[in-house]
């Protein structure tokens, strides 16, 4: 049984760990007054990138780079569109997760040829795990090894940098001269104006480093998890990492536990299928698929607890009488 | 007329089921010099408004890929008779169409059997792609297989999901083959399309063994590819096409097993070193047998149930 | 008071801005002394912020250039401005709600990436600021739970902080209550003994009276004259303000007020914020007269023009109207006080009174929607709606009378003849009417009182909300001053003259008359 | 101020010309990057949609789900609401479509199935619109949040329904048995063939020509029903909505019903009209195109006609295409959706701004 709760948490790890990119990316932009639905695009974006740069060039990082300029290239048109141009954030998200579809599977078609795939990625095209120290000695060692040794050890960088990123987050939002700015501008833009500060470069800086980050759940999908880009292969996870920010009230540490416990559910998911729980009968695994998205909607009407997020969020700022 | 082919939703490069189709394709062609028109639909509708089309401009015989296909394939096969249609894995009985369809639980015991041999734990796994009564039928000719080398070994079954999605979720892949592994299974058949490339990496990040299904999937993941659970839809697609050329081709249900050639499992230089002398003369013995009919495998698809 | 040799602490030259077609200043010149109050007076819409914000560069000028120390300086940004020591506190608070105080305090003036220095440092100046202003504050506290009045004192901490030598305030008093007021005045006594200029803008006489060096006068964009303050009066002030108007004379017979037909008892109001807005206000409207409420704006009017309209629910208190008692418990809304036969012109037609999107047609029956009138079985019904607003547009003579035209496309005083027909026309019993002539030419001027009056004479009971003294002294049988939330006097109209209501406006009329002068 | 000066045409014609216009220059971009003639897959492009009658069909076929979704979206958004659940209303307005088939097909003739079908469509799909307006309305759950979060749940609601309860036994794909004939709406060629007019064989059906009543149905109900009244005043100007007396959160949820409900009819076209069994993904994004269908057709019923069809064309030209040129996929379609959607969309005041700008000093000077 504790074997089996390790073996899950373990599964959680690798599954939350294109959320916690995903969501923390959505923190930055949102944090910064812009709506990001195109957290889905940039993820596949990047993730085709990351796929066909590191089969191009056979380097993981050279991937990771080519996702992540990917990634901050959406962004960026992300910002012209809401920023410079102060159009509709949601219009422009939908726009961008549209074309991504299209253009990742028409781009690989005539790149690779093989039907909106890249190649299988193998060797030192893809990250792979890494053996901490002193894991297989270890291992036998009761409850810590097994923890230390299973749970611990034996994951990719991209997984330790994602677990990294939420203290980082935390001290960069709270702790720094452009966390302070970020979050004002979040609340309120006129604010920051009056105080000589540039609304605009503050937010495409937000959105930069949005970009960054949806470049490394990208890069995670596509050379990490799996070893090689399929059309789609984003498969909503964008949308779950919004859900993962609303449900952890736009903070870092509250949206790693909203991510852990999606990827929790999914790993749950998928084996529970067929499991009879005692007095409930089978449980459709849909039933498990559906709960971030159930339980984002129950936050939002306000049942269990109020998501009230940045006050300016999705609004173009205009020097105006506030 | 010229010949042609509808791949199904997972287009052409499924590295698995299609691609085997395409690769029956790709040897006629360059066999031949007679260009095979492809296509391969974005939805339902597409479906069949592609075969209408090629239909219209007189492609024969056109090779529908897939069960998912045969609502539209009876309807268009209908409209125009005097074209040739081929499904593969669904049975259409119309004059004008031919049905061709496996005996994928005769590959998979073959494949089941050697696994068992191959396991150290006695524990193997099975990922199926979408919870269909054509996956099952993997699923139990493997268990057969398991069973018949070591009757108390443990078949741990997971289907990816209930959608077509199923078939195209390496990630998911992975996740199932993991916990499988991780409940012991040190070798993982995936009858699952594309979903299979995650459970191969997954064998490969682990160091368990996999086997492939469909095509030859020796090479994906030299080293720890058991082995291949072949379905020959690339022999299904070239013999079509060479049948209408000379004139052979008939309508009806052509039923491809072990004996046909239509299963198999495979070996080549990628998995040479995983297979013992013995194993393999013990697979060719049970080969023989179930060919000769000493071994009679159960068909989940005659009742829909695994009880052999 | 102008003397050569000492440069002034800042001085404009020929500024002017244009926001599309409105020019909101106009070749402005200003100079002001170092280490003086200088206030700056001037109606609504004057272009007394627009200036202000020019000065701390938030809007960029047209033409025209600033010297700070009689130097010429380039503010192209607040940063700009804050470099050149000027420092601003806006008529809109510009914090952020859910921060601490000190961390907008240090906003954009952080000193350094990381903020725990910056954080340190700014906690040991404020404690020097505190101490040395007597601006005490909780420098941890979070600005949305901190009264107005301290968030105010937020905003001239951030200023000081950044070490402003000439402090603009605009409006600061608008926000506070009087001993806030008081204490503020105090506050920028002791800044300008320390220093530092300040320029103080406010619609409120008594304060600048009380204290300010100086005093400029802005009207309709421009600067239209310059006072030291000990040479002028309240009285001279308001006329500057308000310019030699016609003097507006409406023919109207005595009134005959008979029943009462709206009452209210107590009506207050908290906002959104939990700010109360109306502070138990008593009134009784009857038939046959008009009641003219007089007030700077702000002062609680637009509020009670909602509650009595059912836009917004009341808190507390009681209105009887048509037979019906109406409280918070047992609400009416708007719809169903048009039932009643209450009227409503409100006061920003833009805001409220039109939709700028619908053709002159549809906007004329805004709130009428559902009239029989205006409906068929299933279908509304567009041609009786073209009919009856080709009609009023011909009797109110709106132009140009096309009733498929734009509303947005209508010059402002045509819109407000298409409101006020509107609901004029529907003759309700009680007519609420705020603001009606603002922007309104003097021929249109003169039609809008004619109907109101007229509507007055068939017995009914109008309700008046304006800014302009002239029109409720023209219009009104009986008036009410505002301040504050709260009704601070009441006059019969005979009695009421501009100075006698500019100080009651300005709450200092009792004061004022026991010779408590400020 | 500036409205006055700038021509009608201007905004109905020109802004959104330039915006398809740009649309199309980016994506001949890329065509012209991988390697293709961008003039030439033009040309195929509007040959398959328009160049003979089955193409046409085809064509006419994908606009009537665009006109449902496009409509959907514009109900919503005159209201000032924004609507991208279409996708998810879609999908269980099809399932309202099936379980009628389903439950009579054996006994009751289509003039009874078929309007019963029409109620289950947009019962379906106002009911999965529902929760979302009336968090909205009464506890200012943010629309688009909620409604993305029911796309989701509305399609596992489906993949559990369609496996667990509705697929034949036995059966491969997870569909519901093919309804009866009797449960199918009759083909428009078919209609039209005893009147010896021949269209093609496609799958144009009779929903195509419920699209179009339903356009003059949301033109009626918008612009001459009170009710319509009161949802562009709470759209245009919510403060003059309450001085007017009207109940916001009730225009507000019964607009995001009938935005439901009008999506809810693609299940009609798809799935009684079509496919003829309950099916999975049968919205295939529709719900999503509609946003760039509504837009494009700047929210007016005509425009949205217009919109459908010129979005139709590019699903039935892009397929035939794909046919054509085997390098270029259908995806190459959905490019120039979103790139439509972010330059009529997301950068609306890119060109806008502009040429109401010259056209104002044109008409100053
Ligand atoms: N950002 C803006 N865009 C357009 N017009 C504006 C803008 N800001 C101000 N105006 C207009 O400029 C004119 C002057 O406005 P301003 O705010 O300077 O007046 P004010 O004297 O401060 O009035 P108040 O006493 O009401 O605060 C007004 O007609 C106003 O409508
Ligand atoms: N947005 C607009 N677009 C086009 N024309 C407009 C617009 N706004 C106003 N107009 C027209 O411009 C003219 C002048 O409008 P403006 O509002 O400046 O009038 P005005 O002189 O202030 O009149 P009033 O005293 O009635 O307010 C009017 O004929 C009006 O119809
Ligand atoms: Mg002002
Ligand atoms: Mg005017």
């Amino acid at each position: 049984m504790f074997e089996t709760l390790i073996l899950m948490l373990d599964a959680t790890m690798r599954v939350s760990t294109p959320l916690i990119f995903a969501a923390l990316a959505g923190l930055y932009s949102e944090r910064a007054g812009i709506v990001d639905i195109g957290l889905e695009g940039k993820i596949l974006g990047s993730a085709f990138a990351a796929a066909a740069g590191a089969a191009i060039f056979g380097s993981a990082w050279i991937g990771l780079c080519f996702g992540i300029m990917a990634s901050i290239s959406l962004a960026m048109i992300h910002g012209f569109a809401c920023i410079t141009h102060r159009g509709d954030h949601i219009v422009s998200g939908v726009a961008i997760n549209t074309i991504v579809a299209g253009l990742t599977v028409t781009l690989s078609m005539d790149w690779f040829g093989m039907g909106g795939q890249t190649p299988t990625l193998s060797g030192d095209a893809r990250f792979l795990s890494i053996t901490l120290p002193f894991a297989d000695a270890l291992a036998d060692v009761p409850v810590i090894g097994l923890i230390y040794s299973e749970l611990l050890s034996g994951h990719n960088i991209l997984v330790y940098l994602a677990f990294a990123m939420v203290p980082m987050t935390f001290w960069v939002v709270y702790k720094t001269r452009f966390g302070l700015r970020l979050r004002a501008v979040g609340e309120n833009p006129h604010a920051v104006d009056t105080a000589g500060i540039s609304v605009a470069f503050i937010r495409y800086r937000a959105l930069i480093v949005c970009g960054i980050l949806c470049g490394l759940a990208g890069a995670y999908l596509s050379t990490a998890h799996n070893a090689g880009f399929l059309k789609d292969m984003s498969a909503g996870k964008g949308y779950m990492a919004l859900a993962a920010l609303i449900f952890g009230k736009w903070r870092p540490v509250p949206v790693l536990f909203a991510c852990l416990l999606f990827g929790f559910l999914d790993a749950v998911a998928v084996r529970m299928q067929g499991v009879v729980l005692p007095g409930i009968g089978e449980v459709p695994v849909q039933a498990i698929e559906v709960l971030p998205y159930v339980l984002t909607v129950l936050l939002l009407a306000g049942f269990i607890g109020k998501a009230v997020g940045p006050k300016a969020i999705g609004r173009p700022y205009v020097k105006e009488r506030a | 007329a010229d010949p042609a082919v509808v791949y199904d939703q997972a287009g052409k490069f499924d590295k698995s089921f299609n691609e085997g189709v395409y690769n029956g394709v790709k040897k006629y062609t360059s066999e031949t010099g007679i260009q095979v028109r492809e296509f391969e639909p974005k939805n339902e509708a597409q479906v069949e408004q592609g075969l209408r089309r090629l239909a219209k401009r007189g492609y024969s015989p056109i090779v529908a890929v897939g069960f998912n296909m045969s609502s539209a394939v009876e309807k268009v096969a209908k409209d125009f008779p005097e074209i040739h249609f081929s499904i593969i894995d669904s049975v259409i009985d119309l004059p004008n169409v031919q049905s061709i369809v496996f005996k994928e639980h005769e590959g998979s015991f073959l494949v089941g059997a050697l696994a068992a041999m191959a396991s150290k734990t006695d524990a193997v796994g099975f990922v199926g792609g979408m919870d269909i009564p054509l996956i099952r039928k993997f699923g139990c000719g493997y268990e057969q297989g398991v069973k018949y080398v070591t009757s108390g070994a443990t078949v741990l079954q997971n289907m990816t999901g209930s959608t077509g999605a199923a078939f195209n979720d390496p990630t998911k892949g992975s996740e199932l083959a993991k916990s499988q592994f991780s409940k012991g299974a040190d070798v993982v058949f995936a009858a699952a399309g594309g979903t299979g490339i995650g459970v191969y990496q997954a064998a490969k990040d682990e160091g368990k063994l996999a086997i492939g299904v469909d095509s030859n999937q020796n090479h994906l993941q030299a080293g720890t590819m058991l082995t291949s659970m072949v379905k020959r839809v690339d022999l299904a697609a070239y013999n079509t096409y060479k049948s209408a050329a000379d004139g052979s081709w008939k309508p009806g249900v052509v039923v491809l097993g072990l004996a046909e050639g239509g299963v198999d499992w495979a070996l080549d230089d990628n998995n040479a070193s995983l297979i013992t002398a013995d194993m393999k003369s013990n697979i060719q013995d049970i080969r023989g047998k179930i060919i000769a009919g000493d071994i009679q495998v159960h068909d989940y698809m005659s009742d829909n149930t695994c009880n052999y | 008071m102008t003397n050569n040799t000492v440069p002034f602490a800042i001085e404009l030259r020929d500024i002017s801005k244009r926001f599309g077609a409105v020019q909101a200043n106009k070749d402005i010149c200003l100079q002001v002394p170092a280490g003086t109050i200088h206030g700056i007076i001037g109606e609504n819409g004057a272009g007394k912020s627009t200036l202000m914000s020019i000065i701390y560069g938030f809007y960029e000028a047209d033409t025209g250039f600033i010297e700070v120390d009689g130097k010429r300086v380039d503010i192209r940004s607040s940063q700009d401005a804050i470099d050149a020591g000027i420092g601003m506190v806006h008529q809109h608070f510009m914090l952020v709600e859910n921060f601490s105080v000190l961390e907008n305090v240090v906003l954009g003036a952080e000193g350094g990436a990381l903020l725990k220095g910056g954080l340190t440092a700014a906690r040991v100046e404020l404690q020097r600021l505190a101490k040395e202003y007597s601006l005490d504050i909780d420098v941890d506290a979070i600005v949305e739970e901190l009264p107005v009045g301290l968030q105010q004192r937020v905003e001239i901490l951030k200023a000081l902080y950044r070490g402003a030598r000439i402090l603009i305030l605009d409006e600061p008093t608008g926000v506070l209550t009087p001993q806030e007021a008081d204490h503020l005045f105090r506050i920028l006594k002791s800044l300008k003994e320390q220093g530092v200029t300040v320029l103080l803008i406010t619609h409120k006489l008594r304060e600048i009276m009380a204290s300010t060096d100086n005093v400029s006068v802005m009207r309709q964009g421009e600067m239209v004259a310059h006072r030291e303050t000990q040479h002028t009066n309240t009285q001279e002030l308001a006329e500057l303000m308000v310019g030699k108007k016609v003097r507006l004379t409406v023919n109207k017979d005595e009134a005959q007020p008979s029943d009462v037909f709206l009452s209210a008892k107590n009506l207050t109001q908290f906002d959104s914020q939990g700010v109360k807005r109306l502070k138990e206000v008593s009134l009784e409207l009857r038939a046959g007269e008009i009641l003219g409420i007089a007030g700077v704006s702000g002062n609680g009017q637009s509020e009670l023009l909602n509650v009595l309209s059912g836009i917004t629910p009341m808190s507390e208190g009681e209105i009887q109207f048509a037979g019906q008692t109406i409280t918070a418990k047992a609400p009416k809304d708007a719809a169903q006080m048009r039932d009643l036969k209450m009227a409503h012109v409100p006061e920003d037609r833009h805001k409220m009174g039109l939709v700028t999107g619908f053709e002159a047609y549809e906007a004329a029956v805004l709130g009428y929607h559902n009239s029989a009138s205006y409906n068929g079985k299933i279908l509304m019904d567009h041609k009786a709606m073209l009919e009856e607003c080709k009609v009023r547009m011909a009797d109110w003579d709106v132009r140009p009378p096309n009733p498929h035209l734009k509303t947005a496309n209508f010059s402002g005083g045509n819109q407000q003849k298409i409101v006020i027909a509107r609901e004029v026309e529907q003759n309700p019993d009680v007519l609420l009417i705020g603001q009606p002539t603002r922007g309104v030419d003097i021929g249109a001027i003169e039609n809008i009182h004619e109907q109101i009056v007229k509507l007055r004479d068939s017995g009914k009971a109008i309700l008046l909300v304006s800014v302009e003294l002239d029109e409720i002294m023209a219009l009104s049988d009986r008036i009410i001053v505002m301040f504050d939330g709260a009704v601070v006097g009441e006059l019969d109209a005979k009695d009421a003259d501009e100075r006698t209501l500019g100080l009651m406006m300005a709450n200092a009329y009792n004061k004022e008359e026991q010779g408590v002068s400020a | 101020m500036s409205e006055a000066k700038v021509p009608a045409w201007v905004n109905i014609a020109l802004i959104p010309f330039l915006n398809i216009l740009l649309a199309f220059i980016v994506s001949g971009l890329v065509i012209l990057a991988i390697g293709e003639n961008p003039i030439e897959a033009a040309g195929y492009l509007v040959y398959g949609a328009f160049g003979y009658d089955e193409g046409i069909g085809y064509t006419l076929y994908y606009a009537t789900n665009l006109i449902f979704t496009g409509l959907a979206v514009s109900v919503a958004f005159k209201g000032g609401l924004f609507n991208i659940g279409g996708e998810g209303q879609a999908y269980i307005g099809g399932l309202g479509v099936g379980l009628v088939c389903l439950a009579l097909d054996h006994t009751m003739p289509l003039y009874i199935i078929a309007p019963l079908a029409i109620i289950g469509a947009a019962v379906f799909g106002a009911a999965w619109a529902y929760i979302p307006a009336y968090l909205q309305a009464r506890r200012g759950s943010h629309i688009v949040i909620t409604t993305i979060m029911f796309n989701f749940i509305a399609s596992s609601l489906m993949v559990y329904l369609i496996v667990n309860w509705l697929k034949e036994d036995g059966r491969m794909a997870p569909n519901s048995r093919t309804f009866e004939e009797n449960a199918w709406l009759p083909y428009l060629h078919e209609l039209l063939s005893p009147l010896g007019i021949d269209i093609g064989d496609s799958p144009l059906n009779l929903a195509f020509i419920i699209a179009l009543i339903c356009c003059v149905f949301v033109w009626g109900l918008i612009w001459h029903t009170r009710w319509g009244y009161q949802l562009r005043t709470l759209g245009t100007n919510p403060t003059a909505a309450r001085y007017a007396g009207i109940d916001t959160a009730k225009v507000t949820i019964w607009a995001m019903l009938i935005s439901g409900g009008l999506a809810g009819f693609v299940g009609i076209n798809e799935i009684m009209g079509v496919n003829h069994n309950l099916l999975l993904n049968f919205t295939a994004g529709y719900g999503f195109a509609g946003i760039a269908v509504s837009l494009m057709g700047r929210n007016h019923p005509i425009g949205i006609v217009l919109a459908a069809i010129l979005f139709g064309a590019l699903y039935q030209g892009g397929a035939e295409l794909a046919f054509e040129i085997p390098t270029i996929t259908p995806e190459i379609v959905v490019v120039i959706q979103g790139l439509v959607i972010l330059f009529s969309g997301a950068l609306e005041h890119m060109f806008k701004d502009r040429i109401e700008g010259f056209f104002i000093r044109r008409a100053v000077a």
